[in-house]
């Protein structure tokens, strides 16, 4: 598929920037800046970016608790993301949901999700309001979720319902290998989870999940099936994650050297800068300029998230519901 | 057409009102018809609520007219789109509905049992009830569903459970229980209407009953119960079915000289404290009747918040009436001993008065 | 595959069995007799029977609310079973269970569920068990289910368990073309259900299910394979049901006259009659004398039933634990 | 090796018995290697169980050692078979633990975080708990249930839940709360060995808590309570983590004069009517402490006993502390304003008692 410049500058600022979020983040969590437990999806760019890529604020997406990729690829502000991870008012979410609930309704995001498997149905709701109000062409739902939440029933249900109502869905699994320390040999009784797919009638393909142009060319075809009316498809997206499943998380005790250098050795960065260089699609100037801004923006979010105000006390009362006449107040 | 004389279970504001008697199950599907000509995002998910389709022309056929006829009809009218007949995926097709609900659509879940809410519990709990918060308030979740609950109907130990308690447990949810044709119309039009999720729990031994429904549209608010009728004695504090059971157990105390207020709760969350605070302040003892089971139930919420906020005001023991902590049998006699008769409050309310 | 002639009787016996079972017990709950609702299984003789003729006591069946056929392939009296329709004390379950939940646990008979897909994964726990004690070669486990209760999850779930842990498990999936009215074509996204076995590593066979002889020889090659070790097989078995959903629905409003006829001149039935008789495998006197016996039963299992007593009240409160410090009793 | 020397939290016949003290998360571990060796029926399963397997051998890794640990050195003991692996399908191998324990197992799941019992609701409502009764007493489901409840740790709306009421309304399920060591070790072994299916609760907030545990082997009877500490003017009852946070509050209710009997409630299904009845006739007062949401919750029912049969010995209204109706929010300062404190407790002792 033909990229265009600007798309390819997206996609290398948007790789960067979540790569470098996830780093800094860790960072401060290890700081103890963090209010609670977060998991890093650095080494998983290629996917969220090599899909996102195709869509608009319109279209939607369902993520999961490994959700920051996914947050910065459909557009999220790093800066409220980074306070929302600190627990600050400014937050995303107004320092209420944290790393594992990371939404923002106008860009078209429904959510990080926590529970395995659970945000899947979401998108194909999603899909369902695209095609209710006829707009399959500018709305599509993408349920961004692992090779541990393949085992979820709900998954299987979301295809069937995708598939008989022909709803615009892409399911993107991203394969890394592993739920927590379990080996996805393990627990999934398929090859390639992609190959399900033909149970359900719709196409089911295996991408490399560390290209993100194999990944961008991959995805094109699927959302373009969506807005054409053509119903889902199921991509399963072979990556690896570089850290451990969550920030206190080794996960040399459960991975081997070897598998992590394959990885690394095909990182999705360095192949993406070697071949745009390569082939003088974009400079290494341009590249570099990239990078240093995005450092600047980390530099910036952090300051702004650990310059910003906690939440007041009452925040822990509101929003339960839009209206409600008995009080949410603990009886105390 | 009738007029309505009697003041109280319609609540201030319908003395004298127009109407008719009416089926509670022929309201129910007014109502959602009126509801889906009302406003185009509202639909129906469910299954078999289109009945079947036809092998050759895939039209749809109505057959059954969706669970207990609720939706009789209005497949031809709104088509399948928006009477959107689901495979049994209860997990997913809710967990679509909130998704549907969270991107602008008013999706309303016909759940046939309500024993079946256990198969999609989790999107109900983690999503549905949890979005608006865990997100911080940008969101909001005005989703309706619906399901059938109760014994009496000889389904027997996953076909007949009440356990609404649980459901109003869960923060982030509404709980309404209606008992009369009345209040089912105004409680499934404020649901719809409503921007949280709202669950409406409906007792199989309603739907064919008949009752008086004004004429007008209305909507009855959520959280707010009535009183079916006043007496000073002793208040009995009934919810869904129950508050029938109570009625009942009213007309015979009164022949034995017992003067019985009696509440309908109507919503179950959010509830109304007033209601339960302002009779028993009154009447200074209290028996509340509930068919689900007892333990950590809203006949034990009740209680306790009774013997919190009216304690001064109790001459007696707060006393409950509720099935047994038991799953619910199939034999009619035993199905019949599980649930709350009115005989049982009758025996309770006679203790408690020293009447026996 | 070759049957012996005493299999062959047990075939007949087994699916006239079933048949006049459900007859009887429709005319007996369109007398007022059954104190519920009942799903009658005739015309879906084949599959059962077909798959219990390779079982023992010892092999374990998780069965649905249209489960008399399973129970009476498994070999549960139908006298029991009929006095529990009847909510009778003498009951299969003393009158607490009803048509939906008829279980015997001596014959291997994990209980009628009346949540679709939920007794899916007993059988696989069944199973767990026999591979645990193992006792693979002597107890597997059937899991009998409709094509409506394919799309639920927790199939998917119990697929993937039992293929990764290689379990002797069945999936018996009895396609009767309806769940309630909603015809499979629009419910399934597959072709065949079957086909989606082989995203689950495990074999998948579409047997036509109005024809014992086929049903047998398919079941035979996958408890041959359970019992071996070699993990669970699924079944896909087309059939059909004769009357409605329960016993208060009329079918023609949903299904079409040439499709019922096509499916009865396909009567597993009369078909199997004609076989054994023209093969000669079989006596058209064996086969009288066998009905005329199964006859005699349904009056007897009538008569005892209508003469057996109701529970005791007590009733209500027992079985709801092996023990329990507090009453069970309502708060009355 | 210590001798214990409080008679009451360890309850009659724990007079000068030897052992030690251990962690919380220790004793759970020890706890399950002991009845895995007892019997070798029980087997455990949960996801992560054995934490990885080796690529090339094929061995399990036990990188974690299990969620919080609850399992490390379990597998090199007792194997993968017998420490069983799942994939992230909760109602999968919980229908299969029933099965299991329907064919002659004792399973124990780790269900991991208590928030994920939604996903397998079904499983445990309508086959765990029914198989017995609606089977008409014919077969037993031994099986165990254990998962992290709990606030306090950052986890937010979806990893910190408490509903554990839900569960205790579950007729033919039994739920069990440890507090302590003492309690887990106790309650875990009789839960494994019972013939009904139990969950047990287990907050997050303990796992590292140390406390003095007998090295006899003991169980603790299903459905009791005990008392960690005697007082006259107030009975505070507590659950999992809020009986310690009670007391604490004993502790400063002291400092002011007012004394305290301080119920661990151990079980909420079957629970122990009779303490808490001897204790309020006693007191004349109480507080319910619960981090669980307050709507038709355990500190409702605990309200509701009291408020119906100790009636004429209360002094005041019978009070429930407890966390809002409202999801877990992640920020710290939120997570410590829902969980009810220790403060909480002594402000509505002292309203109670009218010694502000
Ligand atoms: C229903 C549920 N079960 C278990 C968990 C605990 N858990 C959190 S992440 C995870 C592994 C998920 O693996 P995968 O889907 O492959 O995503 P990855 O972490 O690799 O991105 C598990 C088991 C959970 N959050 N929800
Ligand atoms: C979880 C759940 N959802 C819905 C129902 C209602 N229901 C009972 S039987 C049935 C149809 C089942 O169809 P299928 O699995 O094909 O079995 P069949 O009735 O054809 O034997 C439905 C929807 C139920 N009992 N349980
Ligand atoms: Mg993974
Ligand atoms: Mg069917």
């Amino acid at each position: 598929m033909e990229i265009s410049k600007e798309k390819l500058e997206w996609i290398y600022t948007t790789m960067y920037r979540i790569r470098r979020f996830e780093e800094t983040m860790l960072e401060q969590t290890f700081k103890g800046n963090s209010m609670g437990v977060t998991h890093p999806s650095d080494g998983q760019e290629a996917p969220p970016t090599g899909i996102c890529a195709h869509l608009t604020d319109k279209d939607w997406i369902g993520s999961t608790h490994r959700g920051h990729g996914h947050c910065i690829a459909k557009g999220l502000d790093t800066h409220a993301m980074m306070a929302e991870i600190m627990g600050r008012a400014t937050g995303q979410c107004g320092g209420k949901g944290g790393s594992m609930h990371i939404a923002d309704f106008s860009k078209g995001m429904l959510g990080a999700n926590a529970i395995v498997g659970a945000s899947i149905p979401l998108a194909v709701g999603a899909a369902l309001t695209a095609k209710y109000k006829g707009i399959e062409n500018e709305s599509v739902g993408v349920s961004f979720f692992g090779d541990g939440a393949s085992s979820q029933g709900v998954l299987h249900e979301s295809m069937n319902l995708a598939s008989i109502w022909k709803l615009p869905v892409i399911f993107a699994c991203e394969n890394n290998g592993y739920a927590e320390a379990t080996p996805a040999w393990y627990s999934v009784s398929a090859d390639d989870i992609a190959s399900r797919a033909d149970g359900y009638g719709m196409p089911g393909v295996v991408v490399d999940g560390m290209d993100v142009f194999a990944v961008y060319d991959a995805a094109g075809e699927a959302v373009a099936r969506a807005r054409a009316g053509e119903g889902p498809t199921f991509l399963e997206l072979k990556t690896y994650r570089y850290h451990g499943h969550f920030h206190a998380d080794d996960p040399k005790k459960y991975r081997k050297a070897d598998e992590e250098e394959h990885y690394h050795e095909r990182d999705a960065l360095t192949n993406f800068e070697k071949r745009v260089t390569s082939q003088k699609l974009l400079s290494a100037k341009k590249l570099k300029s990239i990078r240093d801004s995005i450092e600047q923006e980390m530099l910036d979010a952090v300051e702004f998230a650990l310059s910003s105000p906690m939440p007041d006390v009452e925040a822990l009362y509101s929003d339960v519901y839009v209206n409600y006449s008995n009080p949410i107040l603990g009886l105390r | 057409m009738t007029t309505h004389n009697k003041i109280n279970p319609l609540g201030p504001g319908y003395e004298g009102v127009t109407g008719k008697d009416l089926r509670f199950r022929d309201v129910f599907r007014d109502t959602l018809r009126a509801e889906m000509n009302r406003d185009q995002d509202v639909f129906l998910m469910g299954e078999d609520i289109s009945g079947g389709f036809d092998r050759d022309t895939k039209e749809p056929l109505d057959a059954w007219g969706g669970p207990f006829a609720a939706t009789k009809g209005l497949v031809q009218e709104f088509g399948p789109e928006r009477i959107r007949d689901a495979p049994i995926s209860e997990a997913g097709f809710v967990g679509a509905a909130v998704g549907a609900a969270l991107t602008g659509l008013r999706p309303v879940v016909d759940l046939m049992y309500f024993d079946f809410v256990t198969v999609a519990y989790d999107q109900l709990l983690s999503n549905a009830a949890k979005s608006r918060y865990m997100f911080g308030g940008q969101t909001r979740v005005p989703m309706t569903l619906f399901a059938r609950s109760g014994a009496g109907t000889g389904h027997a130990a996953q076909h007949s459970e009440s356990f609404y308690s649980m459901l109003a447990h869960i923060p982030g949810l509404k709980v309404v229980v209606p008992s009369d044709p009345y209040s089912v119309k105004g409680l499934l039009a404020a649901a719809i209407r409503d921007d949280d999720p709202v669950f409406l729990v409906n007792d199989k031994k309603l739907i064919n009953l008949t009752g008086f429904v004004p004429d007008e549209d209305y909507v009855i608010e959520l959280g707010k119960g009535r009183y079916m009728q006043r007496g000073d004695d002793v208040t009995l504090v009934g919810m869904s079915y129950t508050s029938i059971v109570c009625e009942q157990a009213a007309a015979q105390l009164a022949d034995a000289g017992i003067k019985a207020d009696v509440i309908d709760m109507m919503s179950l969350s959010p509830f109304d404290e007033d209601i339960l605070l302002e009779s028993v302040q009154k009447t200074n003892n209290v028996v509340i009747v509930d068919e689900d089971t007892p333990r950590a139930s809203m006949a034990s919420e009740f209680a306790a918040v009774i013997a919190d906020k009216a304690f001064d005001y109790l001459d007696a023991p707060v006393k409950r009436v509720t099935g047994p902590h038991s799953p619910v049998p199939y034999n009619k006699g035993l199905e019949n001993a599980f649930m709350p008769q009115p005989e049982d409050v009758v025996g309770t309310v006679r203790n408690m008065l020293g009447r026996d």
